[in-house]
């Protein structure tokens, strides 16, 4: 059952001028045999689309010259290994395309206990940073106005929880215009009133789509608790109010979870800058707990974890 | 539609003085829900609780709310009120508006409006309780006493006799306690070993007893009814089933000169050694810290240097390379019985505590404490009974018994008064002029506080029969004068100065809990207060019992207290410990949390905060059997119903009964600010 | 801040705040206190214009005043650029103390200070008395002691040190010492070679301000101590207070009735001078009323008697040790060893 | 309806917005807003990334004529917000011992202006007409839309992802408005489209000025390879479309569109014509409330969760199918529109990269060629 | 603001600050009577979503209370209560919540003063602050109405 919608590209997967990298082409060989062997049943990677690189799910050995890797390949995959998306477990196997932080993803879910080593084989491709806006036709060289700001100071360009891994040893990705730990700062300096303004202004702009939790690779709830009912603890409909608290029990779930990979603000249709809130949630449980989100599986989280000299300067 | 009944108790004034309980009944009347509301002088007297049981019937309340007092105090009452009309008893809830309300605050408006707001707390919280059951858990019927001294003696004895299995530890080399130490014990000035050795004897004979001497509680987990203890069994260098206490060891070591404990250092013991004669068990332990073969093994020396004591023993009994053991043992109830230490006047004290300098801190000789005293007195002491000062030997002519050394002074940390010093100085003032008829007994005090059965008598007597001078002050000072101990004194009720050149000086210095009293309160998880006693649940209606469940406190670990009182509260707590063990099944508050196994993806973040170890994974089988996923699983015997686990779930799919997020919830929701 | 420590030399210079009895009834104490800073080479500068720290009196009127009139020459003492004051006199030195804790605890008290005594205070100086300087600098007294070539006068003489009241309590304002069972002017006697005795009376009343009205008791108190001192066989007492000084010495005539020989009463600075060599006049002992000057003297030429002995014992083992090893080179000329090199 | 056509500077038009604020009508259009913060937020946002224009453009309602950007762009949401409210009240109840008082909502709404309406945004609202008056007539909708004049002002198409002319709309159409907007030269041919349209034109004739043929012939031109230009992007049979779906429910075509999608249901937010909503009552107090309706999505697995824990539509798959099913073959079967204006926002919002017109092209070719097509 | 009383609710735990509540009733300590309290057996059972909610309702403050380190009842509770409340007091800071309106405090069962200082501490604070008139704002019926 191969994938139907085909995209508008030619046949010798060079569409929208993606160059075929020796990295390339080693992935699509191991793509190529793993799945000719039957040690998986699907690939998910990446195939360039009219729209620039999306995520591809290739099944048969003859299409494993549609995966692509460059700096459009933004998506962190690791969210279709969810294991309540049963349209996809169903196809069996999954042999997945991970970059470093995508790594970090697959160890979170380790971590709790959502998937076994096992089943799944995961092919590592060495990053060097990814852009931004990835909705682009061809892959460009990475500047400080495109790359994506989490890219900066990425500690794991080489993914090491993998099966395989392909691609030449990358450069540092370029420093952004503007760092979110800048823009976070810059934030912070601001007076708690304007903080308050800046913030519920964003989250009254909230439609509460979810796509930020259906995207996330560690929002993996049977039922969130966003739509538990007995109790309402966050006001479903999407005013002020209810936004603020369904934000913040958001952002409280990612502490030392979130790896930072950024899909949730990429996917918010109305551009909420999620990756703030995000990014001083790793901020908060460092300086606190000396704790980075890491690709070790056995690394126990911070929270549910306690040392007897925590801090405490905030209580009496 | 919940249909609540709510009844607002005036507590004779306590709550009515500043809350208008009628405003609060009429209130509530019109709340969503309330089926039924009123106020009552008493709710707690039985005609309160015959309202609430006639109110259920006559108008079908399907839950109730009890606006009074702390639940702390009446949950138990109501609860069982409630359950005696049929209705589930965690259908009830208590409204505290009386510590939390009337007591607090003067504004009638204010405690009126405040009462209402908290009885609609409650009321919305019982509109989503659930009828529950109690939880039956099994109870190891086998008891752990911790001490062996007087209290943990008696109430070992008790529970044995009462038919189960009692593990006694005690952590010196023989049980007894500071007891074996007395001469004779006040008021009836029987001889301590002749009222302790029997005891000792029965409780070392008793089928039902395991006695474990030089051995301490390493480590308590489990709760009430099924703990799990380890023991560490000191090594002592001697076997137990071997040794016959025939004592040739101990005349054959050649290491004599280590102040023995028992003898509060005034006499001398070998490296091996018994405590006392009368030691039960009569097994010796070998002091590794004091022997010469252990001296030379620390330094490393290839050849053992000594070894006396193992050549003597005819049975072989001698151990060198004996290790610490550890024993593992099940039960269901603990009593902690560990007693109290004498308060040091000595430089180097505790935080928080000062020593006595202007009483030389201890160096001046002839200057003692009360359980010297004791030894002097004591025929198998080191003078045979016999009062000598230890620095010569020779009788003191005159002997001043100082009152309140370390108690009521706060300026050195200890506020509390010690209790029994004044009963043992009238004691010692006794003993004192029956072996020396000619001696001087000059007693300083501050306020004779003899307050137990023929106690007050025994002190008239020490000073009307005996003679002993009983001058009401403190002293300033005591200090070595040539051969003397010059004590300066003040007579309050003569309003002069008192300089006595005494030959000895007695101190009675305050009763402070055991060392290590802190470690073994947090392994029990049972809290102690800034002394270091150990905290009882409730100091008038539960005085034996601790915050945890199916741990109990006897004798002066719990606070100052006399044998009288020590054996009282030891067979207080038998009595609780026997009530625990007399259902086979013990019943618990179903305050445990029950985990939603439809929205549970098994992420096991809970069992990752337990603290009691309740929570393990569990594999979720699809209608055809094969296994398709886990979930968590709380073991309800086990849960303690912290509700840590709830807190760090993330989807809410763990509750914890009686404290469900809907309850809480509700109980938000009816402090909207916008009513 | 402490000040630094003596050995060094170069110690932060110290405000010296004399007080009334230094420069009148105690000038021995004065004296001896200035020999014995320039010897051990402590810089200590009189505060200029000090004026009096009210003593028991002002405290006993007024709270305020009490505070006030002390706080004055704190306040001088920081504008003159010090952070160390030194109070010799017990009672200077315990209401500098006092009134340094009570503007430091009291509330208001710190704002109100500087508008009565009409000028800027910090509150940053710290206080020290002479005992507590020299416990602290008594490494270097005895390495003065031992670098004296004069024999040490007081090596092995029994001394009784006398603390009185105000050099150690109450405890939360003096702090450097206990209260009870005080140590430091007997580390002071030790440092100097002599024997501190143990003995009763350290902390005991002298009797103090009632010298001139209750003169009887300050009599039958001081020859309790007097007593206790000699019953101890000390040979002297050794004070560090005006008041304790006159108490014991002055009052001595009227205590000596029963025809024992009286018990001189040195300060601890003339103490300390006459380890380190200085002469008894540079340290004002003849100002006493018990005269010091026979026990002086026969310290002295028991000192020189001893070194005399010290020395002859020596040049009797050098000349032995000389001999023995002429003998040896005789014997040994017989089997010389190579290679013997020392 | 006067066909008659009118010129208006761009400066008239945004002095009849001021008129129309100064007198106290809302005036809706669409405003340029910083990605990361917003003007009322702060005043300057170290946020914004230096160098990148505003993000985004969202219809609001003007505080000031200045505001108002005929920059052409397309809004990230849809007009479906002013007149289906991401969250309204219905009503409110409140509850005193066992009466209930019900607080109804007030249907009528002050007259108000949309200005430089995009055509497939106002198009969207006539095609959701139908169903807002279908069985049940939605007195809130029809408040709203009574009360609105909607001035569309033609579009240039805004990338490959547009497809109106495939779905009855155009770049210029005026269905759904009361009036359009041509740019020309120094300004724009405005005409009335409706009788409100004309109503609003009268009531601002002075700012008006008859328009040369010159400039109308341009603003037709303009418009006519405006429509050429997006019918390239899509040409297709909407009815074939319509009824293959219809027949080809199990095609595999259909039932495996979703294998990238993440059910976020972004794209039914943006989408101008998805309409459904969820009810809900939120507590405030005890025995106080509100019944609020809320934009919900078929996208979301919650959709069709049935309270026994049941779910109809439990994969992506189906989900996703049901949306194409519904906008393409349930709805014009039912209503004769299709439930889509080909604004194309749901393709540039899905980062999962879900294409319409990718999709709606194989289902297009697979209805006209049935045969010879493998899928 | 002289005049304004803050509505505070106080989420405590059973076995301690309840208890030490208890006791400041039984000594008749009297305090500010704004505090509204909700039991809850530990604090390691308190959750963020109460004091949201607590907020949404109109708390004008709150205040989360538990036994001292070492001396939970059940042992760890507050020690993950701390963590938990770390994350929740930096991220509300962060959001532009004065922390002053959140008082965390450890009072044992036998300090019925200190409860009365913390009570009273705390609505001083939050009366200081004045009403959250911030958070009410969000309220739908205030918010921006299509």
């Amino acid at each position: 059952m191969s994938e139907t919608a085909t995209g508008a590209q030619t046949s010798d997967g060079t569409a929208g001028g993606a160059k075929v990298t020796a990295g390339v082409k080693e992935l699509r060989e191991i793509a190529r045999t793993l799945l000719a062997e039957g040690d998986v049943r699907v690939i998910i990677g990446w195939e360039a689309a009219r729209r620039g690189a999306r995520p591809v799910f290739v099944t048969d050995p003859a299409e494993a010259d549609r995966l692509i890797f460059d700096a459009r390949c933004v998506h962190n995959l690791v969210t279709y290994l969810n294991p309540r998306r049963d349209h996809v477990a169903e196809l069996g196997k999954i042999g997945l395309i991970v970059k470093g932080c995508d790594a970090k993803a697959v160890a979170g879910l380790l971590r709790e206990a959502q998937l076994t080593r096992e089943d799944v084989v995961l092919i590592g491709v060495r990053c060097g940073g990814v852009l931004e806006e990835n909705e682009m036709p061809a892959a460009v060289t990475l500047t400080p106005d495109n790359v994506a700001p989490r890219c900066y100071g990425c500690d794991i360009r080489e993914p090491a929880l993998v099966d395989h891994l392909v691609g030449e040893p990358q450069p540092e990705p370029p420093r952004p215009a503007q760092t979110i730990d800048e823009r976070i700062a810059a934030l912070e300096d601001k007076p708690l009133e304007e903080r308050w303004a800046f913030w519920t202004e964003q989250f009254s702009k909230c439609v509460r789509c979810y796509a930020c939790r259906q995207v996330c690779p560690l929002c993996v709830c049977e039922r969130c608790v966003a739509d538990k009912t007995r109790p309402q603890w966050i006001e479903p409909s999407p005013h002020a109010r209810g936004n603020l608290s369904w934000n913040i029990t958001r952002a409280l779930h990612l502490a030392g979870r979130c790896v930072g990979c950024g899909e949730c603000e990429r996917f918010c249709p109305v551009g909420i800058p999620l990756s703030l809130m995000n990014r001083k949630l790793q901020q908060i449980v460092a300086e606190r707990y000396g704790y980075t989100v890491g690709d070790d599986p056995e690394q126990a989280a911070p929270i549910g974890d306690y040392r007897l000299d925590d801090g405490q300067e905030f209580i009496k | 539609m919940s249909r609540i009944g709510v009844f607002v108790c005036q507590c004779g004034e306590n709550i009515a003085r500043t809350v208008d309980v009628e405003a609060v009944a009429e209130a509530l009347r019109d709340h969503p829900g309330v089926a039924f509301a009123t106020g009552y002088k008493y709710m707690c007297s039985d005609p309160g609780q015959a309202l609430v049981r006639e109110a259920i019937a006559e108008h079908g309340l399907t839950g109730v709310v009890i606006a009074a007092c702390s639940p702390h105090m009446h949950e138990k009452t109501f609860r069982r009120a409630v359950d005696k009309a049929g209705l589930n008893k965690f259908m009830c809830e208590m409204a505290n508006i009386r510590e939390h309300c009337s007591w607090i605050h003067e504004d009638r408006a204010d405690a009126t409006a405040k009462a209402i707001d908290i009885t609609r707390t409650i009321v919305e919280k019982v509109k989503h309780n659930q009828p529950l059951e109690s939880i039956r858990i099994p109870v190891t019927k086998r008891a752990l006493v911790i001490g062996g001294g007087i209290a943990g003696i008696q109430a070992a004895l008790d529970i044995a006799d009462g038919g189960h299995q009692v593990i006694l530890v005690e952590k010196d080399a023989s049980i007894g306690g500071h007891m074996s130490q007395l001469s004779e014990t006040f008021p009836t000035l029987d001889c301590s070993q002749c009222i302790l050795t029997p005891r000792m004897v029965e409780a070392y004979q008793h089928p039902n007893i395991t006695l474990h001497t030089w051995s301490e509680v390493e480590k308590v987990k489990g709760y009430i009814g099924n703990f799990e203890v380890t023991i560490r069994k000191k090594a002592r260098s001697v076997n137990e089933d071997l040794c016959n206490g025939c004592g040739d060891c101990q005349a054959a070591c050649p290491v004599r000169k280590i102040p023995s404990e028992f003898e509060a250092g005034l006499g001398k013991r070998t490296a091996i050694s018994v405590p006392f004669p009368q030691a039960v068990p009569n097994i010796p332990v070998l002091d590794r810290q004091n022997c010469t073969l252990f001296k030379g093994r620390r330094k490393g020396l290839a050849k053992e240097v000594c070894g006396k004591c193992k050549e003597a023993c005819l049975k072989g009994a001698i151990d060198y390379d004996a290790e610490d053991a550890f024993i593992e043992e099940e039960v269901g109830a603990i009593v902690v019985a560990t007693g109290f230490k004498l308060y040091d006047i000595g430089r180097e004290q505790p935080e928080g505590l000062k020593g006595y300098g202007e009483y030389g801190y201890g160096e001046v000789p002839d200057v003692i404490d009360g359980l010297q005293f004791e030894r002097l007195a004591s025929a198998s002491g080191p003078t045979a009974g016999a009062i000598l000062r230890p620095s010569d030997s020779t009788e003191p002519k005159t002997v001043v018994f100082v009152h309140c050394v370390g108690s009521r002074d706060p300026e050195k940390g200890i506020a509390y008064c010690s209790k029994i010093c004044c009963m043992y100085n009238a004691k010692h003032a006794m003993l004192y002029k029956h072996k020396v008829h000619d001696g001087r007994a000059v007693a300083f005090y501050m306020d004779i506080r003899a307050a137990g059965k023929g106690y007050d008598e025994f002190s008239r007597r020490a000073i009307e029969e005996d003679g002993a001078e009983y001058i009401r002050g403190r002293v300033s000072r005591i200090f070595r004068d040539g051969d003397k101990v010059k004590v300066w004194g003040y007579d309050t009720l003569n309003g002069e100065q008192v300089v006595i050149d005494a030959d000895m000086v007695v101190l009675a210095t305050a009763i402070r809990p055991q060392d290590g009293i802190r470690d073994l309160a947090q392994k029990l998880s049972i809290s102690t207060d800034e002394h270091g006693f150990i905290n009882e649940a409730h100091p008038k209606l539960r005085p034996v019992e601790t915050n945890t469940a199916g741990v109990f406190v006897a004798g002066a670990c719990q606070a100052p207290r006399d044998i009288p009182e020590s054996v009282a509260m030891a067979s207080a707590s038998a009595a609780k410990v026997m009530s625990l063990f007399s259902a086979d099944e013990l019943e618990r508050e179903p305050a445990v949390a029950l985990v939603n196994e439809s929205t549970c993806i098994g992420c096991m973040r809970c069992a990752d905060v337990c603290a009691y170890g309740a929570i393990e994974q569990r594999d979720i089988c699809a209608i055809d059997g094969h296994v398709c996923g886990h979930v968590a699983y709380v073991n309800p015997g086990v849960c303690q119903g912290c509700g840590t686990c709830q807190a760090v779930c993330l989807s809410k799919s763990v509750e914890l009964q009686t404290f469900t997020d809907e309850q809480i919830y509700s109980e938000i929701n009816a402090l909207c600010a916008w009513e | 801040m402490r000040g630094d420590a003596v050995s060094d030399g170069a110690l932060a210079d110290i405000a010296y705040y004399p007080g009334c009895s230094l420069h009148g009834t105690s000038r021995e104490f004065d004296e001896s206190l200035r020999a014995v800073a320039a010897e051990l080479g402590i810089g200590i500068t009189e505060i200029s214009d000090w004026s009096c720290c009210g003593a028991s009196s002002g405290h006993t009127t007024d709270h305020l005043l009490g505070v006030a009139l002390p706080a004055r020459n704190l306040a001088l003492a920081e504008e003159q650029g010090y952070d160390t004051v030194l109070a010799p006199c017990a009672a200077c030195y315990n209401r500098l103390s006092a009134a340094r804790l009570a503007i430091a605890t009291e509330d208001g008290l710190a704002e109100r200070i500087p508008d009565v005594i009409g000028r800027r205070f910090g509150n940053t100086v710290q206080v020290r008395n002479a005992v507590e300087l020299l416990r602290d600098a008594a490494a270097s007294v005895e390495e003065k002691v031992a670098a004296t070539l004069t024999p040490n006068p007081l090596e092995g003489v029994k001394l009784a040190a006398y603390y009185g009241c105000l050099l150690v309590r109450p405890a939360e304002v003096c702090g450097y010492d206990d209260p009870e069972q005080p140590t430091s002017m007997d580390e002071v006697i030790s440092a100097c070679g002599a024997d501190a005795v143990d003995w009763n009376m350290k902390v005991e009343c002298c009797g103090g301000a009632f010298s001139v009205s209750r003169t009887s008791s300050v009599v039958r108190l001081g020859r309790a101590i007097i007593d206790d001192a000699r019953a101890h066989g000390a040979e002297a007492i050794v004070v560090a207070c005006p008041l304790c000084h006159s108490n014991l010495d002055l009052r001595q005539k009227a205590m000596a009735l029963r025809g024992e020989d009286p018990l001189p009463i040195l300060f601890v600075t003339q103490v300390v001078g006459l380890a380190v060599g200085l002469t008894p006049e540079s340290l004002g002992l003849e100002r006493h009323f018990v005269d010091t000057e026979p026990l002086i003297a026969r310290l002295i030429e028991q000192a020189a008697a001893r070194d005399a002995e010290e020395r002859r014992v020596k040049q009797e083992a050098a000349a032995k040790a000389a001999e023995r090893a002429a003998r040896q080179k005789a014997g040994a000329g017989a089997a010389p060893k190579d290679g013997d090199a020392q | 309806m006067s066909d008659e056509r009118f010129f208006i500077s761009e400066s008239d038009l945004r002095a009849l917005a001021a008129d129309l604020l100064g007198a106290g009508t809302e005036v809706i259009a669409p405003v340029a807003v910083d990605a990361c913060a917003s003007p009322a937020a702060m005043a300057s946002s170290e946020c914004l990334r230096p160098g990148m224009e505003p993000e985004h453009l969202e219809y609001r309602s003007l505080t000031d004529a200045s505001q108002l950007d005929l920059g052409r762009g397309l809004p990230v949401l849809s007009l479906k917000g002013y007149f289906l409210p991401e969250h309204e009240a219905l009503c409110r109840w409140k509850q005193k011992g066992t009466t209930i008082e019900i607080e109804a909502v007030p249907t009528e709404f002050a007259p108000r202006v949309v200005l430089a309406a995009k055509p497939c945004d106002s198009a969207a609202l006539a095609v959701v007409d139908e169903v807002m008056n279908w069985d049940d007539k939605d007195e809130l909708w029809n408040g709203r839309r009574a009360a609105t004049t909607i001035i569309n002002l033609a579009c240039p198409v805004v990338d490959e992802s547009c497809f109106c002319t495939a779905v009855g709309a155009a770049p210029d159409a005026v269905k759904g408005a009361d009036g359009l907007l041509t740019p020309v030269k120094g300004g724009y041919v405005f005409e009335a489209a409706t009788g409100k349209g004309g109503v609003l034109l009268e009531a601002h004739q002075a700012r008006l000025s008859p328009v040369a043929d010159a400039l109308t012939e341009a603003a037709d031109a303009d418009n006519a390879n405006a429509r050429a230009h997006v019918a390239a992007n899509l040409d297709i049979d909407a009815g074939s479309v319509r009824d293959w779906i219809n027949t080809h429910f199990e095609d595999p075509l259909l039932a495996s569109l979703a294998i990238r999608c993440n059910g976020c249901g972004a794209c039914s937010s943006v989408c101008p014509t998805c309409h459904c909503f969820d009810i809900v009552d939120e507590e405030e107090g005890v025995g106080r409330g509100t019944r609020r309706r809320c934009w919900d999505t078929c996208q979301a697995p919650t959709f069709t969760l049935h309270a026994s824990g049941h779910n109809p539509r439990d994969d992506q798959h189906s989900r996703y199918r049901q949306r194409i099913n519904h906008k393409f073959s349930i709805y014009p079967l039912r209503f004769g529109e299709v439930l889509c204006t080909g604004c194309g926002r749901c393709t540039r919002v899905c980062h999962a990269g879900q294409d319409l017109v990718e999709i709606l092209e194989a289902i297009d070719i697979a209805a006209r060629r049935p045969a010879e097509v493998t899928p | 603001m002289s005049d304004f009383e803050p509505r505070i609710t106080a989420f405590v735990c059973n076995w301690c600050t309840y208890t030490g509540a208890d006791l400041a009733g039984t000594s008749r300590l009297h305090m500010a009577s704004n505090v509204r309290i909700i039991r809850l057996p530990c604090t390691g059972r308190i959750d963020p979503l109460f004091i949201i909610k607590a907020f949404e309702r109109g708390a004008d403050g709150v205040i989360v209370s538990g036994c001292h380190p070492a001396d939970c009842h059940y042992t760890s509770g507050n020690y993950h209560a701390r963590r938990r409340f770390a994350v929740f007091h930096d991220i509300m800071a962060f959001v532009g919540v004065d922390p002053r309106r959140m008082t965390f405090s450890w009072v044992s069962a036998s300090e019925g003063a200190k409860w009365r200082d913390v009570v009273d501490e705390a609505v001083a604070n939050v009366r200081e602050l004045g009403p959250f008139e911030a958070y009410r704002a969000l309220a739908p019926e205030a918010e921006r109405q299509a």
